[in-house]
């Protein structure tokens, strides 16, 4: 996987916070997030469902319902997103930043042809006319796979496979420099999860433009990712290069969900996670965490840097790097970049 | 691998939809049998014999029981009840409604003469009652402000409880009576219509703006529309293109439904502004005790609803493309 | 208003999902509590006609005719100078009459068809549905003009027609109730201990079908109270003197230009009435709850 | 295949279906407006209140149809607006033997519609004994023949004023040409000022100008009946200017347009009387006293007063108005006198037993149905009706209306079912007092049996000298007062109210007919 330049910084988000009100009372989604995005860089989002990694992607866009409250900065080349005005958002929104929304089973509008609701994009963004928008919708499913004769059938007539296909289709469609791809291969069986990645990097990495994936399944994040945060709870709790984090885990979550991958014996996270309405005490992981210390329920540890560009959210690690390491002893043969490719390809 | 899956996808579609047709048709059937039975058997709640009210009309006043009996033998009277059923359908598959006991006109040419006034009428309350509940149900459902939303909330609450007789009384008083704007009764020019439509209109559109505004606000919380943002349209585009033609599915149908009870309303509008349809012919065949003409009436309206409601199902059916062709219950 | 049944229910099905706070949902709580206080007053007017009225509704003052409002006559006299306020008071008597006893009949016929048919299930059970579907083939106010026109004006007869017209809804919605609570473990597991049918419809299915019916039952009220007046419009129900709201509108109409108050009073009565009886219903459904809501609505 | 294509073709089809009704509408519009309503146009549009259902003479033609035939027909007899017999078809008629024989000598160089000359042959067709008069009412008619071919000859069985059943209009003479080769009727032709030119069932009647008319021709160019059902909704639709001319208008409304400018309301008595007919072959109303106690009971000048603002006059059981040939001017009458009333009830053992405020007689509750015609004819009954109900409801009688069409009425007047009719005129044509025969056993309205009254009916009928014609004709009126076969309520009093544009309208006294010559209108 070939990096391009990771000059220039395309997005960058400072301690950013959503929370929504609701009738049990404020559910924090998100706290404190930071973290930046080069061009050309394919960032990870990790974590288990409700880990609120969702409902970050759509903060991105401002997508989230009107009960959302969010603050912070979100920086997108320059401009601060939170601040723009509805109209300069929308001249954002599947322009420069595409997003690709979960389950595209119901991201579809019933009754228009996929055809049909790729040529709007193009009618509604670049004013073509019918017929080109149409020949330009063609192309795009083609692109990602799909023969044009299908561009008159609707939404219900396609495998879920396809589907994703056209979503990604319709992400791309006006080549935005940042694609937020939430859970792509949710749900698909392995070979089609692995082509609709490959068409998602090939096209991502063709318009050298950037990409957060957010997901549940950590191969696909190891697979196409530069850099990779590790969500657990609304907050991240592991930040780093992708390589790093997955062969030198220094957060015990991260460890674990490396550990419940299929190939190194199924060491499930116990437990489950936590509400987001009273999380816990101290560090939110720390009910289910395998080596606890006494502060651990009561000190909430700040996200530090552990090696370079390789931050963590745990008083473990903080502690000593070395017990963290004995830990990872423990494992039988920790797999090298080489070996987990290898696992991806075949899983 | 493409190919394939869409083939069998389409086929399935297709068997579905033709055989989801063909089971409601012979719904229809049936119930159209059951509704030959009702009104056929509803005549016997009348008091007297039929025999007799025949010879009536027949030999006047002064007649003796042999006439009568005449009768019973040539109107087949003295046959047993199942038999005369069977013999009346048979003239029913010939299209023949029989003759009126009081004008001995053919029904059904009374009732075809009608009809047109009766569907004029039925359409325009229909389309008003269209007009005035969409925008009604998508402001309401749209706009923030909770003001006019309330308002409409409580025109519809209104609309729902207005009984439309004394509605189509109120329009007459203030728009005949009061502006004369429009004429209070009879038949042929688009003023005539105005009133009676009106009244049809609003009675329905109450409940239509309601049904309107509920389904699309459900449609509004949908993922595609949150994707159609994303995608960066502006609220303009996304209601009318994505939102709106999903939301006006169930009005649609329920517009279709309502088509016939409009047949119901017609029959008190058309009493009231003596509008020469088929309800004001069934009520003033009722209180001429024309037997043989209310039974054709209702028969009519009763068939023309089912054969609507049939008739809405298959458009709902080829409107929507992701059909759940459920059955009921 | 022929098909108000249908209306809310297909409205209602929709109107479920309603999620902003507004008048269309919460107000109307606020509304029901206004409903049953009106009821209430329409009650205490139908039990206490005789005594709250201030003159004889039937008593004719030829040399009294058509008065406006005054201290002797609170809402003036119509054409044949009788009392017009006394005869609203004694159309309650009417009109709530006759709601509530056709309702009383069809629900109960309606519910013991409907438990039995979607218990029974088979052969009886089709038979039974395919009768509700041509009854409901007929828009309902056809179908009792027929009835109230074939035996005649008068009580009974309308009464009647709407009884005979009126019942299948309670059966499709029973029957719809019955199917859905028969794979309910509950059920599953009294039929495992106790065979008996009858038991286990009227302990475990009977009760969980009455809430929906309660609400439908409020909702036909009004319903009903507005064909009956219908029918008494069109000449084919309560014939005068008998105060009774539709027949006086009627009665009142050749003095619309004049004294439109004859018009104006009655008809508002029914409004009202059948506004409250609606509010009542709302907040019925809503304080049973979702599921039952839910219930109510899918026929 | 594009789902919006459907939605629009959807919308397309209702807006068509929409659309060509209006277009339709519009062009009634046109024929409506555009000539009735122009500039100097000469289409008079006149509201009735029933259609025209028959036009040929095997049937009786009832309701407001009347009015139209009078338009389009005419009889051998007429009369002037003060019911004064005059010559109409025929100029002259005589009984050479008193009443047996009758000769007319028929008013020369008269054509029919179509263009046929109007002569004895005509006649002889408008009388043959296919004809609906000579099943009825002129059944003693043995011949009719033509002598030459300008006069008549009739035969009867019995002496009989002829002329003056010869003036009603429900038996007028119509041309052979109201029938093709195979004998089947195909259009009307009379001889009226009016010709038949088209009718849309239960709308209206269009009637245009007959130029080829014997008297002065009509000023205007075409009539227009307009059928309206609803007398109330007539009213509203003459005040709107829909109409120019209501013939029959409520009482209700009559104070009203009266008061309003621009409109001329012109009233006359006319040969009408409201009666409630008893079924006297049943209980209660098998006993004069129970009649005579309903009789006592009504407050007939009450009901003209006060209900009916005073149009019309109280007949207190006067069978006749004043108006018509031997009306005893100095009748008895009666006026309310509800002791008197229970009296006589209690008499013949009608008495409350159980406090109910109801009559018992051995268990039995003094019940009994009044039926009513459904407006029609005259909006009034429907009122009256309920007035009869309050009145007698003092005495202890517990009556129930039902409002029903004529024809509905007539079927369970044949029945027997029902206790009293509120019911007009039959046999009411000009001044002749042939009513009484209502009455007569062989009438086929008849719910009254005595012979007595049969022979005294058959008497005056079969007479035609003045004198004694007057004796019997008292006699009976005083019979009919004592014996109450029928309570006689009110005189019909005729309103017709005319629009501002409308101009030379003379009101006839004689019903149904309405006499346009010398009408013309001016619009502004």
């Amino acid at each position: 996987m070939s990096v391009s330049s990771l000059s220039t910084q395309l997005l960058s988000v400072e301690n950013l916070n959503v929370s929504f009100k609701t009738s049990k009372g404020l559910v924090k989604a998100n706290e404190n997030i930071s973290f930046e995005i080069k061009e050309g860089e394919i960032f990870g989002l990790i974590g288990e469902t409700g880990c609120g990694k969702t409902t970050l992607g759509k903060a991105l866009l401002r997508l989230l319902s009107n009960n959302a409250r969010i603050e912070g900065r979100i920086v997108y080349r320059g401009k601060n997103i939170l601040s723009l005005s509805e109209k300069e958002m929308r001249s954002l929104r599947g322009k420069e930043i595409g997003i690709m929304l979960q389950d595209p089973s119901i991201c579809f509008n019933p009754v228009l042809s996929v055809g049909n609701q790729i040529a709007e994009i193009y009618r509604y963004h670049e004013g073509m006319r019918k017929k080109d928008a149409e020949k330009k919708a063609s192309e795009m499913l083609e692109l990602v796979g799909i023969d044009s004769s299908r561009k008159s059938e609707y939404p219900h007539q396609f495998s879920g496979g396809m589907l994703q296909r056209v979503m990604i289709a319709v992400a791309l469609a006006l080549k935005p420099r940042l694609l937020i791809a939430d859970e792509p291969t949710k749900g698909l069986d392995p070979e089609i999860k692995l082509q609709i990645l490959e068409i998602i990097a090939k096209l991502v990495r063709k318009e050298n433009s950037s990409m957060i994936l957010i997901t549940h399944d950590l191969d696909v994040a190891t697979k196409l990712t530069d850099r990779t945060a590790v969500m657990y709870a609304g907050e991240i709790v592991e930040i780093g290069k992708t390589t790093t984090v997955i062969s030198d885990p220094k957060h015990p979550y991260t460890f674990a969900l490396l550990h419940s991958l299929p190939e190194k014996g199924l060491m499930t996270v116990l437990g489950q996670s936590p509400s987001l309405i009273s999380p816990p005490s101290g560090c939110r992981y720390h009910p289910r965490c395998s080596n606890q210390l006494a502060d651990c329920s009561k000190i909430h540890p700040e996200l530090l840097e552990h090696v370079d560009d390789h931050f963590v959210r745990c008083l473990f690690s903080e502690k000593s790097s070395k017990n963290v390491k004995r830990e990872a002893q423990l494992i039988p043969d920790t797999p090298s970049p080489g070996c987990v490719e290898v696992g991806i390809w075949h899983c | 691998m493409k190919r394939p899956i869409s083939e069998n996808d389409r086929n399935v579609r297709r068997i579905s939809m033709w055989k989801y047709i063909a089971k409601r048709l012979a719904m229809v059937l049936v119930v159209i049998a059951g509704v030959t039975l009702v009104s056929f058997f509803a005549m016997y709640l009348a008091p007297g014999d039929p025999a007799e009210l025949i010879a009536l009309e027949r030999y006047g006043q002064d007649l003796d029981a042999s006439q009568i009996e005449s009768v019973r033998e040539a109107e087949g009277l003295n046959a047993p009840v199942y038999f005369q059923y069977f013999i009346w359908l048979d003239h029913l598959l010939h299209l023949d409604l029989g003759r009126s006991i009081i004008t001995s006109d053919d029904v059904l040419e009374e009732i075809i003469l009608k009809l047109p006034a009766t569907i004029e009428l039925t359409v325009a309350g229909l389309l008003i009652s269209l007009l005035i509940a969409l925008p009604i149900g998508i402001l309401s459902a749209l706009q923030k402000n909770a003001l006019l939303d309330n308002c409409c909330a409580f025109f519809s609450l209104i609309g729902i409880s207005i009984p439309n007789f004394w509605l189509g009384i109120l329009l007459i008083w203030l728009f005949s009576l009061t502006l004369h704007i429009f004429p209070s009764y009879g038949y042929g020019s688009l003023s005539h219509l105005a009133l009676p439509a009106l009244t049809l209109g609003i009675s329905m559109s109450s409940i239509t703006a309601r049904l309107t505004r509920a389904s699309l606000m459900e449609v509004m919380e949908k993922e595609y529309i949150l994707a159609a943002r994303a995608r960066g349209f502006d609220e303009y585009t996304v209601v009318l293109r994505h939102a709106l033609k999903n939301a006006l599915l169930p009005v649609v149908t329920f517009a279709g439904m309502q088509l016939g009870y409009l047949l119901g309303g017609a029959v008190i509008v058309e009493t009231i502004f003596s509008w020469p349809g088929i309800g004001k012919l069934l009520v003033d065949s009722i209180f001429a005790r024309d037997f043989s003409m209310v039974q054709g009436c209702v028969l009519f309206i009763a068939v023309l609803f089912s054969l609507s409601s049939l008739a809405v199902d298959i458009l709902y059916a080829v409107l929507d493309p992701r059909i759940r062709y459920d059955m009921y219950d | 208003m022929t098909c108000m049944i249908e209306n809310i229910k297909m409205a209602e099905k929709l109107s479920m999902n309603e999620k902003r706070l507004s008048l269309w949902e919460f107000g109307k709580n606020r509304l029901a509590l206004f409903g049953i206080l009106f009821i209430a007053i329409l009650c205490f007017l139908a039990l206490f006609a005789p005594y709250i009225s201030p003159n004889d509704p039937f008593a004719q003052k030829l040399d009294e005719r058509l008065l406006g409002p005054c201290h002797e006559y609170p809402l003036g006299t119509d054409e044949f100078g009788r009392c017009i306020f006394s005869r609203v008071i004694y159309g309650t008597r009417i009109s709530l009459g006759i709601g509530i006893l056709v309702v009383a009949a069809t629900s109960i016929a309606g519910t013991s068809l409907g438990l039995l048919s979607g218990y029974k299930g088979g052969l009886f059970d089709e038979i039974l549905m395919r009768g509700v579907d041509v009854m409901l083939a007929f828009p309902n106010i056809i179908l009792a003009l027929m009835i109230a026109g074939l035996l005649g004006a008068g009580v009974l007869s309308v009464v009647l027609s709407l009884s005979l017209t009126q019942w299948p809804v309670y059966a499709r919605l029973v029957r719809g109730q019955v199917l859905s609570l028969k794979k309910r473990d509950f059920v599953e597991a009294a039929r495992a201990l106790r065979p008996s049918n009858i038991y286990i419809m009227r302990k475990h299915i009977l009760p969980n079908c009455m809430e929906p019916v309660i609400v439908l039952g409020t909702l036909e009220i009004a319903h009903v109270i507005i064909f009956a007046s219908a029918l008494s419009f069109l000449g084919l129900g309560i014939q005068p003197p008998t105060p009774e709201w539709g027949s006086m509108l009627k009665s009142g109409i050749p003095y619309l230009r004049t004294y439109p108050h004859l018009c104006f009073i009655p008809g508002l009565m029914i409004m009202l009435t059948v506004f409250a009886f609606n509010f009542a219903a709302d907040g019925l459904r809503a304080s049973l709850g979702q599921s039952a809501k839910q219930e109510v609505l899918d026929r | 295949m594009d789902r919006n294509f459907k939605l629009i073709l959807l919308t397309c089809m209702l807006l068509a279906v929409i659309g060509a009704s209006a277009c339709i509408g519009g062009e009634k519009d046109e024929t409506a407006k555009g000539d009735s309503f122009g500039e100097n146009s000469q289409d008079l549009v006149v509201g009735i209140s029933s259609d025209v259902n028959n036009w040929y003479l095997d049937k009786f033609a009832d309701g407001d149809a009347r009015f139209v035939w009078s338009q389009v027909y005419e009889t051998l007899v007429r009369l002037d607006s003060n019911l004064n017999i005059i010559p109409g078809l025929a100029e002259s008629w005589e009984t050479p033997d008193n009443g047996t024989t009758w000769l007319f000598h028929l008013r020369k160089n008269v054509t029919f519609h179509d263009g046929t000359p109007f002569n004895a042959d005509s006649v002889v067709f408008s009388y043959s004994d296919k004809s609906y008069v000579r099943q009825a009412v002129l059944k003693p008619i043995k011949s009719v023949e033509s002598l030459d071919n300008y006069t008549v000859k009739f035969v009867l069985q019995k002496p009989m004023p002829l002329p003056f059943y010869l003036t009603h209009v429900a038996w007028p003479i119509m041309g052979p040409g109201c029938l093709d080769k195979a004998g089947n009727f195909v259009k009307p032709v009379g001889t009226g000022p009016f010709k038949f030119e088209s009718q849309t069932k239960d709308q209206e009647i269009v009637l245009t100008r007959n130029d080829a008319y014997w008297g002065n021709k009509s000023l205007l160019d075409k009539v227009i009946f307009k059928v309206i059902p609803d007398p109330s909704t007539q009213v509203m639709a003459f005040e709107n200017g829909e109409l120019d001319m209501i013939i029959k208008v409520p009482e209700y409304d009559v104070k009203r347009l009266e008061a309003k400018n621009g409109i001329q309301v012109q009233r006359k008595l006319s040969t009408f009387t409201d009666f409630l007919q008893f079924n006297c072959d049943k209980t209660p109303f098998n006993d004069t006293k129970v009649r005579q106690s309903v009789a006592y009971a009504i407050d007939t000048k009450a009901l003209v007063n006060d209900v009916l603002n005073g149009v019309g006059k109280p007949a207190g059981g006067r069978p006749y108005s004043p108006n018509m040939m031997y009306s005893d001017p100095d009748l008895k009458t009666y006026s309310q006198d509800l002791d008197k009333s229970k009296a006589l009830l209690k008499e013949v053992g009608w008495e409350d037993s159980n406090g109910d405020g109801i009559l018992e007689k051995d268990g039995s509750p003094l019940n009994c149905t009044l039926l009513v015609s459904k407006g029609a004819w005259a909006a009034r009954h429907t009122l009256m009706a309920q007035v009869v109900q309050e009145d007698l409801r003092k005495i202890g009688m517990n009556v129930g209306i039902q409002v029903l069409d004529e024809g509905a009425i007539s079927k369970l007047e044949g029945v027997g079912n029902f206790g009293m009719i509120l019911r007009t005129g039959y046999f009411v044509w000009g001044p002749y007092p042939k009513h009484f025969f209502i009455h007569h056993s062989k009438s086929p309205y008849s719910h009254y049996h005595n012979e007595t009254y049969d022979q005294l009916v058959d008497a005056a009928d079969s007479t035609i000298d003045p004198q004694k014609q007057k004796e019997l004709y008292y006699a009976l009126q005083t019979f009919v007062i004592k014996e109450v076969p029928a309570f006689y309520l009110v005189h019909e009093e005729k309103v017709v109210a005319t629009g501002p544009s409308v101009k030379g309208f003379v009101i006839t006294a004689e019903d149904p007919w309405l006499d346009l010559s010398g009408v013309y209108l001016e619009r502004k």
